[in-house]
């Protein structure tokens, strides 16, 4: 009953360009033929497909025990997939949007995240699904959630910007032996200008390290996600006035790469964070601390932020663009950062 | 004991007819709830279905053609009208003064809102994401919330979240001994979420005066086959179906579960089963024959009716277009009662180097 | 049916000291008998008292309709309670422990925090209970919540750090039109130290506004709650080497009063916040970059910060003393900030 | 089909009488587990029956006396333990090397951990806070996990929480076609949580190998009357109740739901009826009374157990005091695999004024 791999796991073995939702459909395909402790769970993923499509054709290769539609109860699953993951599974629960994994916030910040701390071993399991604005998908189908995990030692959160990262973390958290958040922005899952030649090989990309998207010398921006092409898009306004941006793209948010962050604040002296999640408690603040702890004495300026506005996400457009943080935002707090 | 249902407290006016619509009593005998026969409904609450069912079936064109030509999402038009939901929510007491019933209508179909008094422009504002009404830009879509008019609306999770909601409000009626019940349309898989069952719980547990409605619609490949009747029993709560029933037998059975709730005896819970495709109006032309034939409404008088529910909704839809979008700022809501919401300095001016705080003392002296 | 006041709602009456918790049962008592829509729901608070005794013979005066016990549904009641508050009343949810207010997570903060944004109206709603560790309680009654919530814009956050902030704050919160998270600290509840008669009258403190714990000159300390206590036991060593400390007790998390802040910090520039609840992702970053944003050029040194180790709370004696922050880190971290 | 319960793959040795008490089969014939004949267990699940029993009961009255004297809390000591838990546990299919059954203890009574091959010292270590197993000090309480051992332990909220994390692993062994099955001990009012449903639902569902026992212990304030076999109706699962029964119909019971669990029939939900308090060990002495008058056990070997079982309580609460206490590092125990937990700077050297960070480039090329 092994059938062929349907075209959106195949685009990289087809030498093809894959988008952003192919390379999570590729390394979800490759690692439960790689494993088959790999299994899923979720929303309608199995003869549905998904509501993004993201598992299209998985049932019929792996068989309704490996791809399990769920009934609508995000806590339960979870905690179901945390049992099959004591027992030696390799879970990965989709919600299908990330907004739905606050009825399993319980399960997630209190068993899930203490287990290796209570002795209890390991708990190997990726929540996964869809993040982010600017879908017109209003204020419960926009959201992001790092900040709902962020204060929970024993998780981990992941945050790729392009499908390469994507494809190599995704491998990377289900390899990994903890539990793991796995953000996917839905404004990248088909993004035209996203799409990429993958490398053919089993590649994984570590968990934890941050990645230097652009070099530069006068301000570093340090983001992820979405805002990582933002930011890019602002680097190249700056660029046309001499101003050279170094972009860090954090990919994990926990645990944080601070140290990517100090060695390039000490290069510019200079620190503007780029979120897209709203801005009091969001990640900023952290990183901002970590920065007084280790690098104070480089600042050359105030660390500064650019975020959404301080409310749920917007449902029209024209709100919803005003809500979000802006290229022409990114500029404007750089060049302030700059000639300060 | 329940003043009658129909009994609203105001009422909106049927444009084409110039007389109020809602406001009504039922002017017939009651029937038995549970009796197969029809016994007629009140001549105004015959109009006010007749209208409501009018109003839905042309808004459910109107949302498709929206929809076609660009003006609304057309996920957005991606939706089941159950002319049965209308029914429902007419049989309980709609008030516009935040005295009535309260109904949460679910996200199914506008039915249950207009018959709370909504009008189609509203229900197309909010699809259309305008800006015209506080929520209609910022949370839009089949659902939205005016406590005065009793619509409870709330465009989130299927987590059954509404059933804690309105088992709250219910338990609030109940405490201050209101004539006040609250309906809550939920859809089938919602009753797999942990949420449904602690609203569920907590409302057969104090006897809050709910009604609650799980629309048994497209089966997802998520959705076990719940038995809900097994679960109404497991909280001890009263349960009823509806079929392919006529409306009067649809009004009588949610009217005697409303008697039945605001007099102490507990929720109801009520499976709504799905009609075929075909049938989606068959009830309500059936019902619209059944009372000229009675002589209750004259063919004139009904084709009045028709013809306001289509003036109003060809009026709302032509109106949307004219209507302003949000303004930017209207996204700036405050979430506080008691704060200006702030904008981020990169929307404003930058800052000045060395930002200079008020040198007066924030802190109280204690 | 009215019943007489029991002693621990009566001490003011009586002119003597109350305790912190007694400080709680006298605002409910009295908000309950000022205003007839106020009503509370929780696990046990009739007939048994509630776990902690704080509504000990509110059944007996206020009756089974305003002192409602509730299934084990933290979710679910909370709301229910949000139902209520629709229909103008003005309920106060105790959660047993604060820790159990994880499965009401997704309601708080996607239906009530969002309530009046949506155009819904207000929901005035209070949620309070025990918080924090130094008990023995282990990791799931010993937690600190604030941060699950700083980050949902529509939520305030109240942590009183004294009888009579308690009362007032409390008072403050149920006549609030705003949804609250109140937290008491279980160490404060009983603490003799903290015993303190309190004003007569119906005094209220109002929300957002910090308090300056002790007037000092060469270090500011921003914290609140029980580490307000830690904080001036360390001024107090301190000030024996002549270090005069400044101590800002926030009192109220959410909204933030930065203003406070920001002029103490003006004042003494070098900033230290001490906080009970785990590190990574605690209030400080929030506060640190708000620092940045509008008082950079005024700071001396890093901004720092004493908190409790990234993990869960542990059940020892010995490993939760070593988990929570001390006086002595108090010091060492202030003693460093002043020979910056 | 499953394995005959009582197969243990491996066994503690009763120290008393040098042998093994688990790692036995039912050497006696299958009687019907909803007979109301008691049929005679056989002999090695009835020495292992009283070992347990007896180990409960001086367990019991060790930490009553351990607590009165200051060295375990008061609140940990005060529980109710239940002899049928242990008889309950004990038939499954109890093993040592992560291949037997899992079993949630529950908070109420060490007896399920006790059968699962917790041996009394590790009970009282956990509920002293010492820090000589990996969790003691960091979460203790009633409630540890071996996976190992197939104790899933947990001292957390009572929202339903265990029985989806069992019905998880269930969920696993039904993916591997394993001979395995899981027991979770849940009290009463926690069936009023989300989470409890979510985690039957789902359990029903896929037909998990599961069995959920509820513990209907004292009321709470808080407990509705619940009715539990309404519930169980709701989810299509199997219902049994376990009143004041004798050992050896609680056996069989257990052991037949373990039967349907394992072969594919679904979960079934067990209600613990509370006995009078004065009856807490009056079933294990007609038990052991029963034995011997049937000749399955002499009163010698009985005289041997009970005194094997005193033996060893009397040396864990004996060692329990010369046990060290944990060391601090021990608060640090890494919550992340691959992390070395980070000390806040003030326990260790503070930073130096201008921390240097390291030279060398942490990012990866790309
Ligand atoms: C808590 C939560 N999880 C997931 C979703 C996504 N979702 C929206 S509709 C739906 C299927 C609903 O099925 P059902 O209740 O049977 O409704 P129907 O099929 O009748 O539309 C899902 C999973 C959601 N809205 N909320
Ligand atoms: C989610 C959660 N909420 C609250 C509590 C606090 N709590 C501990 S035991 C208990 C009462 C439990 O009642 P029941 O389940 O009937 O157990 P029993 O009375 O039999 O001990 C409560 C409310 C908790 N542990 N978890
Ligand atoms: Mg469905
Ligand atoms: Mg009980």
């Amino acid at each position: 009953m092994p059938t062929e791999a349907p075209p959106h796991v195949n685009r990289t073995r087809a030498g093809e360009a894959a988008t952003f939702l192919e390379a999570i459909s590729e390394a979800l395909w490759e690692e439960m033929e790689r494993d088959e402790r790999v299994f899923l769970m979720g929303e309608d993923i199995g003869a549905y497909g998904g509501a993004f499509k993201v598992t299209r054709g998985f049932l019929d290769r792996f068989g309704p025990s490996r791809v399990i539609d769920t009934p609508i109860s995000e806590g339960g699953f979870t905690g179901a997939a945390a049992g099959a993951a004591h027992m030696g599974l390799r879970p990965v629960v989709e919600m299908q949007f990330m907004d739905f994994v606050s009825p399993a916030y319980d399960v997630l910040t209190n068993y899930i995240a203490t287990s290796l701390y209570r002795g209890a071993g390991p708990i190997p399991l990726v929540v996964r699904g869809p993040v982010g604005g600017g879908n017109r998908g209003g204020p419960f189908h926009s959201q992001n959630v790092e900040m709902a995990f962020f204060h929970t030692p024993g998780l981990k959160i992941v945050y790729p910007s392009n499908p390469r990262d994507a494809k190599g973390l995704l491998k990377s958290s289900i390899r990994d032996d903890d539990p793991v958040i796995f953000e996917e922005h839905k404004g990248l899952y088909r993004a035209p200008h996203c799409r990429e030649v993958l490398p053919p090989d089993d590649y994984v990309i570590p968990l934890g390290r941050a990645r230097t998207a652009l070099e530069g010398e006068h301000l570093t921006i340090v983001t992820y996600g979405l805002m990582v092409h933002r930011s890019l898009d602002a680097a190249a306004e700056l660029a046309r006035d001499g101003i050279r941006v170094e972009i860090i793209d954090l990919r994990t948010l926990l645990p944080l790469d601070e140290e990517a962050v100090a060695v390039s604040l000490r290069k510019t002296g200079k620190l503007l964070i780029v979120h897209e999640d709203t801005r009091t408690g969001g990640i900023a603040g952290e990183i901002a601390i970590r920065m007084n702890e280790r690098a104070f004495e480089w600042l050359d300026g105030p660390i500064l932020r650019v975020t959404a506005i301080d409310s749920p996400v917007p449902f029209s457009g024209e709100l919803e663009d005003y809500f979000l943080p802006s290229v022409q935002d990114v500029v404007t707090a750089a060049r302030y950062l700059v000639e300060y | 004991m329940g003043t009658p249902p129909g009994d609203a407290v105001n009422g909106a006016e049927i444009p084409g007819l110039g007389r109020r619509v809602t406001g009504l009593v039922i002017s017939g005998p009651a029937g038995s709830p549970r009796g197969r026969s029809v016994t007629p409904l009140g001549g105004r609450v015959a109009e006010d279905l007749l209208y409501l069912g009018f109003q839905g079936r042309f808004l459910e064109a109107s949302v498709r053609n929206l929809a076609g030509s660009g003006l609304l999402d057309t996920g957005l038009s991606d939706f089941g009208i159950d002319v049965r939901t209308t029914v429902i929510a007419r049989a309980m007491r709609c008030g516009q003064d935040g005295r009535g019933d309260l109904c949460h209508p679910g996200l199914r179909s506008p039915g249950p809102a207009l018959a709370f008094g909504a009008t189609p422009l509203e229900v197309l504002r909010h699809l259309a994401r305008k800006g015209t009404t506080p929520a209609s830009a910022r949370t839009g879509g089949w659902s939205w919330t005016d406590v005065r008019r009793g619509v409870m609306g709330w465009g989130g999770a299927r987590g059954g979240m509404m059933t804690q909601v309105l088992a709250g409000a219910a338990l609030a009626f109940k405490q201050r001994g209101e004539d006040r019940a609250a309906l809550v349309f939920e859809t089938r898989a919602t009753l797999q979420a942990g949420g449904w069952h602690e609203g569920m719980n907590l409302a057969g547990a104090v006897r809050a005066p709910l009604i609650v409605v799980v629309e048994d619609g497209l089966p997802s490949d998520s959705s076990e086959e719940t038995d809900v009747e097994a679960v109404a029993a497991s909280y001890g709560v009263a349960f009823e179906r509806v079929a392919e029933d006529a409306h009067e037998r649809v009004f009588r059975m949610v009217a005697s579960a409303r008697r039945r709730a605001v007099s102490g005896e507990g929720p109801t819970v009520i499976v709504l089963v799905p009609l075929a495709e075909e049938d989606s109006w068959a009830l309500h032309d059936d019902f619209a024959a059944r009372v000229v034939a009675r002589g209750d409404v004259t063919q004139s008088v009904l084709d009045d009716i028709e013809s306001a529910a289509a003036t109003a909704v060809d009026h709302a839809s032509g109106r949307l277009n004219k209507e302003p979008g949000p303004s930017a700022r209207d996204a700036l809501a405050p979430v506080l009662t008691d704060a200006v919401p702030v904008v981020p300095w990169t929307r404003r001016d930058p800052p000045s180097p060395a930002p200079p705080p008020s040198t007066q003392r924030a802190v109280d002296a204690d």
